[in-house]
């Protein structure tokens, strides 16, 4: 019998079960794009039929870290840069576990950047959200790695001599084999998105567009936005790793020149996901690790018994 | 001390030294002996003068000598060439030259004569003269080379020795046998026997001879890193994370090899940031798991070990110690990172650090170790140094004779967290502010758990986990989460064998030695030497450094008129901790500390305690720094 | 107290609260009084009970007051719906609700009736009547909606605090003709004046009137961060990077607003390791820098730290601390990381940290860091808290009329490199392990210059920085490095006036109180009014945390029976600190401590005080812990 | 008069001028290709007539990170993945040094990895040479970010199950402005890369592959070799993005099959480093920073003279 009975129960979920009766309203700022993940995420694993007890949300530091002050299921709100280590560590811990990471631009591509890169390579399997509203948020509005060119804030009074770093380009270069990138002023888009992303067998990765009417007034809204599914101006395939290297290029580039692209932009349905790589070498148990404490039947090995070559 | 060898065998690093000393310990230990080796390394792959130490005796052996009484100097084979200006020197002697300081009167030397030229090693034979040594020049590189490959000189040196100590080379014949197979292991044999019997030929002129010993139970020759990898597999440590770093690298490296073995997972990663924040998710998943690293590396786990303390998530880092600061001296041991390892990260520490003494009390300690963290929920430290990490030193099998302790501590099941209290919306409260138990555990669920669903947040938080600043629910959660490091303390104390070790070998000291961590074997052997003399001496091996051992310490203190504090740093910290937790008893502490990269030997702590006695001075290299007010 | 106006204002965060009360505070200023402020806010950009206090006297100010005496509470805009079961309960009532209990008696309240409603806030008719409060219920909202627009209702509520204290309106208008023009301007103040002009109409039940007085010299008000980017720039830094971190963030954005101006360079980086480590390069490059952080951020920088110290490469860093551990409380005052502050980083410690007690002292202490980091060689910390981060006081002008000391200290030029010792193959010995200067500095040589060419390296090194494990190379350089500790100590000690505060109404008074940090001026305030109850107790305030001023300090407690230690945080760092360095008063030594997320009160150490006289109760905010062995 | 005379004397320079007396001879082993870095920066900074002490050598921690133990110049050999913000700080301090940063496999991309995303981003003017010798040398032979799938090691056993970073790719992605590979086993070329790299103005990052014959005794000694610009079967164009990721790509999978491309694989020469920028938007002193303090006309502000606004 398994330890964790949350898990796999499959049942009809309600999105309301994921809305924390100690936290129903979230204190994001009026307008903050931050309500249309949440609202997303909710539908989708509703619409996935996940127990919130079979799932753990694990989150940065930032006004985007909260996300699971106001989500309903297990939760881990880490460190800033450091939702990635702690939740691929909690999916090998307990693959039967739903991991979905989440957290800010500053906090998943600025000071997290190495771990976005390295989760990635390795293809965990899970989700991550990375809410990008171009901007530092809960430290009240400086320049982030995704902030455009020439952007003013307190930090960067004469305007940030950056250019914005690709976060699209970044996750397929580093390994990541589901890439997409949606917006909170399109909830549908977003709850499908979410949906094949959890669903995905693998690392994804989606970059979410958040608008942040309190620090980046004059930025835009994320409106109007173009589906590239939806039209018929952008043909590519997802499957073709140079096709979509090439579409992820000119949707970030037209991002700041006021273009809002948006869907998916790689998917790889082959490629096995690290803890299947790890299972075939021999290094990760078939049985969930986290099982074995409550498995009354498990033999634990003792040192006692590996002491020959000591003799 | 007639029954005792100290055989020292240097070369260049990448050399094979290692393995060669290693089996050589080994053989003299299913001889019956107790042994006990010391490893002085560069930070270098290839060449670098290195030398092992195997202590052994028909006495339990706890530390390294004063010196060496046989040394087996092999050529350097990666040296550099001498070149004029070059501040590295000659180094294909250093093999020889680089150990003759410690080298004990009477001693012998057996050196490779193919690769090193004593013309170059100043007043050599003057040196010899005066010091009774007994020099026998081998040709071993020309032995090697001549039935084997020249690598295989190290066997050579290892036959003569054996003649030379008139000891049987059986034990070291199987041993080879294990290792290799084939014409390998038969071009050795033969390299082994060939040199055995050219020596034996010799005419002997010294005395030395190999103890002759028995041991009561079945010995294990286990270093630091061992026994520390073992006490975690016993605590049911499933997962390690990390990243390479000398020399927390071999708990890492062991752990890395056995634990895919046994159905677990082993993680390298990208920094030791990923590495402590690793662990901590998978602890949070409910597994027990570890991390750690040395130096730098444990200084990048400062921010995440600060989330374990306050997401109160169960989690055992390792600290293996290297010279500091910064990258120092990577391959050599100190004691300088106590104080870092005590209080990095803001806020207030809580957190359990262990400095075991010796393998058999990493053994242990590692296992409180888990057992403190699962039960109460906080991080524990085992704090251990580069030397207690290499040494290796019998210990009796029974030691590990122990049943595994896989539970999680205080844990629910899903049947308890069906009983147990919830906010009205259903989630589980994690974080009472008050729970029923005494000693401030408030017992968690895993995620996947039905009903057990919290926030864990390194924000101040409710009992659900949900962030507040509300201040009577920050001053409780707070006093709650302290109250956890007096629980512990009480639970060590009421123990009946403390993580304190005791060394009286008088009755009514009135003079104490402290130390802590890996030199307690040494201090305990300075005690013996010191009480043979008369002096009315006895030590205090610390362990447990956070929480302290108040009561232990200060009865200590209170039973001695003056001490000794001994470490290996420059700042004294291990002294400032007992001051700062006792707040007394400055007056009658002095100092004996010592940093150039090599650990004491007893004979520095016994003159360092002849200078409180006697006004002596101490020896030049280590500092005395009496007691303030004196 | 008559003199003295504690005017708190209200609301939400996002509100304007900030600004409004700054206004109001350099009004006060200009009008001649001396001021000091307190800010209270949530970790939550819109909504969350804020508030700041200003408090105005006659008399020089160095606290915040117990309590305030005039409450202006406006309504929070982005406060949540109240909802069962919501943990946040009714957030439109807080800012009347939730400053209530600090509320002197007699004192005034101004609320916005048109978006609180009293009737929810439980037994508030019998609180005013008892308390003898004097209430006004003002629709602000509507006064503000009438003229403009509904965000102005924050000057409607100035305009009624103007009529209510009889003070004029003046110096406020000034400010806003300052800070605003044009529609915006003009709808403010005709909303000011219509404030003023409606209650002035009303009958008035109290007393308090705004103070009225006259100031010596001219007045500037300043925060604690302000001082410390003023102290950075006049010693000529010109280099900061840094990542924005609450409260570290306010020195970052002074540095990047004035850097560029005055032809420096400010780098927001990618993390905090980075922006130590650039710190460390522009150093090493030849440029005055600085970096610093809050709490997890400056954990990272804990490898980079002791880069600096093992590369002897100067460098100041700021640390603010918040209340901890890990995330905490991100926007609330604590003392948590003063141990974290003075070990992080592996080996010995050899760093300078300095904690100023106000404005004046941050702006002077910073200078001194700058000015030994660069003299010595090494790191230096200003380490400091949200709450002197942000407060404002007035402070003389003259304070900061310094000449700038841009030099770099022990760096020498061309000609002097030309003349200084070398390395025979031409290298400079930038670390020369016997400096003829005493106090262990080699000074130094920056890349470009000719002749000077040297290796910074982590690891030990030699005097030209090669590296190398010779141990009396190894000895040479750590006590040379570990001697600047001394020289500095020393060099400080011999200063005319020390970075301690010695605070001592009466005469050989016999206990004393000890703080760190900036409860300095709240524990001074505390003093008086002990000794006008009659108490012979003086207070040393400690700003030099490393090296540890040991004789001032000595003598402190030498002159006195008891001390209680007073500090914000959970485990009596600062107490620790003082026993651990002194090695001696443990049983004298009694502590204060609070960690509810608000710094003291004066009242408080009153109290806490009188519970080593009277064995009276300390406040129920801060914990009492007696002496051992008490 | 400049404080830092040694910089721009423009005279000839003998390479053993960058041999330093106290370490004529690196203490590598045998065979290693790190001998090759060595030699062939020598070589360049010779043929570029740099003086000794107008460079600055940064490294990080490995065997990689002794070069400048046995390179004559200013050095900081700095700690474990930091070499790029220390070096990239030093040449905002003083830009007329010449600043060079190195390091391994694992310092650059393992632990260094953010530092190079974002120094590549930002296009600092200096040169980052990786000894990418597919391990970690110095601490005995672990897996690295670049040790091919399945590689074994003491760490990792049964093999790594995690597929290798892809380190020209993700320069490029980054927004490195000069992207090379080279071999010690072709000094040539690598002299060559080197001149060009220290030359172009921007961020110039080279993947110098160096065999540890110790360590990675399995692995091929890089040879032969091609170099893609001498072979009439690589026709792409360097100064386009699309082509350049293309090829990238194809040479980073070619290795692990035993093909070693080598050679220049993107130059944009018309994008300004990053002081360029800095300076342009006013955030930066057109005269060195490090030179004011040397500079007796040099006017410093007091802050006395800012308090207007504190009034
Ligand atoms: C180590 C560390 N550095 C800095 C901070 C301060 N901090 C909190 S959130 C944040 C950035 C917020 O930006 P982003 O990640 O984009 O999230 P957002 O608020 O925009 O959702 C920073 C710098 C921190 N908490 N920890
Ligand atoms: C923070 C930190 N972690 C770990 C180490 C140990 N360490 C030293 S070098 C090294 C990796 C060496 O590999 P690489 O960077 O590829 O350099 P190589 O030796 O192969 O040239 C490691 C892990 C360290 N010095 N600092
Ligand atoms: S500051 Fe911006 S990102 Fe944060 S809650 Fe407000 S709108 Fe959203
Ligand atoms: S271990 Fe490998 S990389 Fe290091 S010096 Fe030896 S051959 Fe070179
Ligand atoms: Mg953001
Ligand atoms: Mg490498």
């Amino acid at each position: 019998m398994s330890g964790f009975n949350a898990i796999g129960s499959d049942r009809e979920v309600e999105r309301e079960e994921f809305t924390p009766g100690i936290e129903p309203q979230a204190t994001w700022c009026p307008g903050c794009g931050d309500f249309g993940v949440l609202k997303a995420l909710k539908g989708a694993m509703a619409e996935l039929g996940r127990d919130p007890e079979e799932v753990l949300l694990v989150t940065g530091i930032g006004c985007s870290g909260k996300l699971n002050s106001y989500f309903e299921s297990y939760g881990f709100h880490t460190i800033h840069g450091r939702s990635l280590p702690v939740a691929r560590a909690a999916k090998l811990a307990n693959p039967d576990l739903e991991v979905v990471a989440a957290g800010g631009d500053g906090d998943g591509y600025g000071i997290g950047g190495n771990h976005f890169m390295h989760t990635a390579r390795e293809n965990h399997d899970m989700t991550y959200i990375v809410f990008n509203n171009e901007i530092f948020g809960l430290t009240k509005g400086q320049t982030s790695p995704t902030s455009p060119k020439g952007h003013e804030s307190k930090t960067q009074p004469h305007g940030s001599a950056k250019s914005p770093i690709r976060p699209l380009s970044l996750a397929l270069t580093s390994g990541a084999s589901y890439v997409a990138r949606t917006a909170a002023v399109n909830p549908n888009q977003a709850q499908e998105i979410l949906v094949e992303a959890i669903e995905h067998d693998g690392f994804a990765h989606i970059d979410f567009l958040t608008q942040c009417p309190t620090w980046n007034k004059d930025a835009k809204q994320y409106v109007p936005y173009i589906d590239v599914q939806q039209n018929d101006d952008y043909d590519f395939d997802i499957a073709d790793r140079g096709e979509a290297a090439e579409m992820m290029q000119r949707t970030e580039r037209s991002l700041y020149e006021g273009e809002v692209l948006t869907g998916r932009f790689y998917h790889e349905t082959d490629r096995p996901s690290y803890g299947e790589e790890k299972r075939e070498v021999g290094e990760m148990p078939e049985e969930p690790l986290a099982e074995q404490y409550h498995d009354d039947d498990y033999e634990w090995e003792r040192s006692y018994d590996l002491l020959d070559t000591h003799k | 001390m007639s029954e005792e060898l100290v055989w020292r065998i240097a070369g260049g690093s990448g050399d094979g030294i290692d393995s060669t000393s290693q089996n050589f310990a080994k053989a003299l230990m299913r001889s019956g002996l107790h042994v006990f080796t010391h490893r002085h390394y560069p930070s270098r792959i290839r060449g670098g003068h290195t030398y092992v130490e195997v202590r052994a005796s028909t006495e339990p052996v706890r530390s390294r000598g004063d010196g060496h009484n046989f040394l087996l100097a092999l050529g350097d084979s990666f040296a550099r060439n001498p070149q004029e200006e070059a501040y590295y020197g000659t180094e294909e002697i250093k093999p020889l030259a680089e150990n003759l300081d410690d080298l004990r009167e009477g001693g012998v030397i057996v050196y490779d004569e193919g690769l090193i030229d004593v013309e170059e090693i100043p007043d050599f034979d003057e040196r010899v003269e005066e010091n009774d040594w007994h020099v026998y020049p081998l040709d071993l590189r020309e032995m090697a080379r001549d039935m084997g490959r020249e690598v295989m000189r190290n066997t050579a040196g290892v036959g003569a020795t054996g003649a030379l100590l008139e000891y049987d080379l059986g034990h070291i014949e199987d041993l080879m046998a294990d290792a290799m197979s084939g014409e390998v292991l038969e071009t050795n044999l033969e390299i082994l026997e060939a040199a055995y019997q050219q020596v034996d030929d010799l005419e002997f002129t010294h005395d030395l001879r190999a103890p002759e010993g028995s041991h009561e139970g079945e010995q294990v020759l286990v270093s630091g890193s061992n026994a520390i990898a073992y006490g975690a597999l016993d605590e049911g440590c499933r997962f390690i994370a990390g990243y390479p770093m000398t020399p927390w690298t071999e708990v890492f490296t062991l752990m890395s090899q056995h634990l895919p073995e046994i159905g677990g997972i082993s993680e390298q990663v990208e920094d030791e940031i990923a590495a402590a924040a690793l662990a901590i998710g998978a602890s949070h998943a409910g597994v027990k798991a570890m991390s750690g690293s040395s130096g730098g590396g444990f200084a990048l786990m400062s921010e995440p070990l600060g989330l374990a303390e306050m997401t109160e998530t169960p989690v055992v880092l390792v600290e293996a110690m290297r010279a500091g600061p910064s990258t120092g001296m990577p391959t050599k041991p100190e004691q300088g990172d106590l104080e870092h390892v005590l209080y990095t990260s803001q806020g207030d520490s809580n957190r359990v650090v262990f400095a075991p003494g010796n393998a058999a009390e990493a053994y242990e300690q590692t296992r409180t170790a888990f057992e403190l963290a699962y039960d109460y929920q906080l991080p524990a430290i085992v704090l251990y140094d580069q030397k207690l990490s290499g040494e290796l030193r019998t210990v009796d099998e029974s030691v590990f004779d122990r049943e595994p302790t896989p539970d999680l501590g205080s844990t629910l099941s899903e049947a308890e967290i069906a009983e147990a209290a919830h906010h009205a919306s259903g989630k589980f409260r994690r974080f009472k502010r008050d729970p029923d138990d005494d000693g401030g555990v408030s017992p968690r669920s895993i995620p996947g758990q039905q009903g057990g669903r919290f926030l864990a947040t390194g924000n101040e938080h409710t009992p659900e986990g949900h962030i507040s600043e509300d201040t009577d629910n920050r001053v409780a959660q707070l006093e709650r989460r302290l109250r956890k490091m007096d629980a512990i303390r009480d639970e060590l104390d009421g123990r009946e064998s403390t993580h304190q070790t005791l060394h009286e070998p008088v009755e009514g000291a009135d003079y104490g030695i402290l130390t802590f961590g890996s030199q307690q074997g040494t201090v305990e052997e300075a005690v013996d030497r010191l009480a043979a003399d008369g002096h009315a001496v006895k030590s205090l091996g610390v362990s447990a450094l956070m929480p302290f051992p108040e009561a232990e310490v200060t009865a200590f203190l209170e039973s001695v008129d003056e001490a000794l504090v001994v470490e290996m740093n420059g700042s004294a910290q291990f002294r400032g901790l007992i001051q700062k937790e006792l707040g007394r008893f400055g007056p009658k502490l002095h100092s004996l500390l010592k940093y150039n990269g090599n650990p004491f030997e007893p004979g520095e702590v016994v003159e360092g305690f002849e200078t409180i006695i006697d006004g002596d001075e101490p020896a030049p290299t280590t500092r005395f720094v009496p007691a303030a007010g004196d």
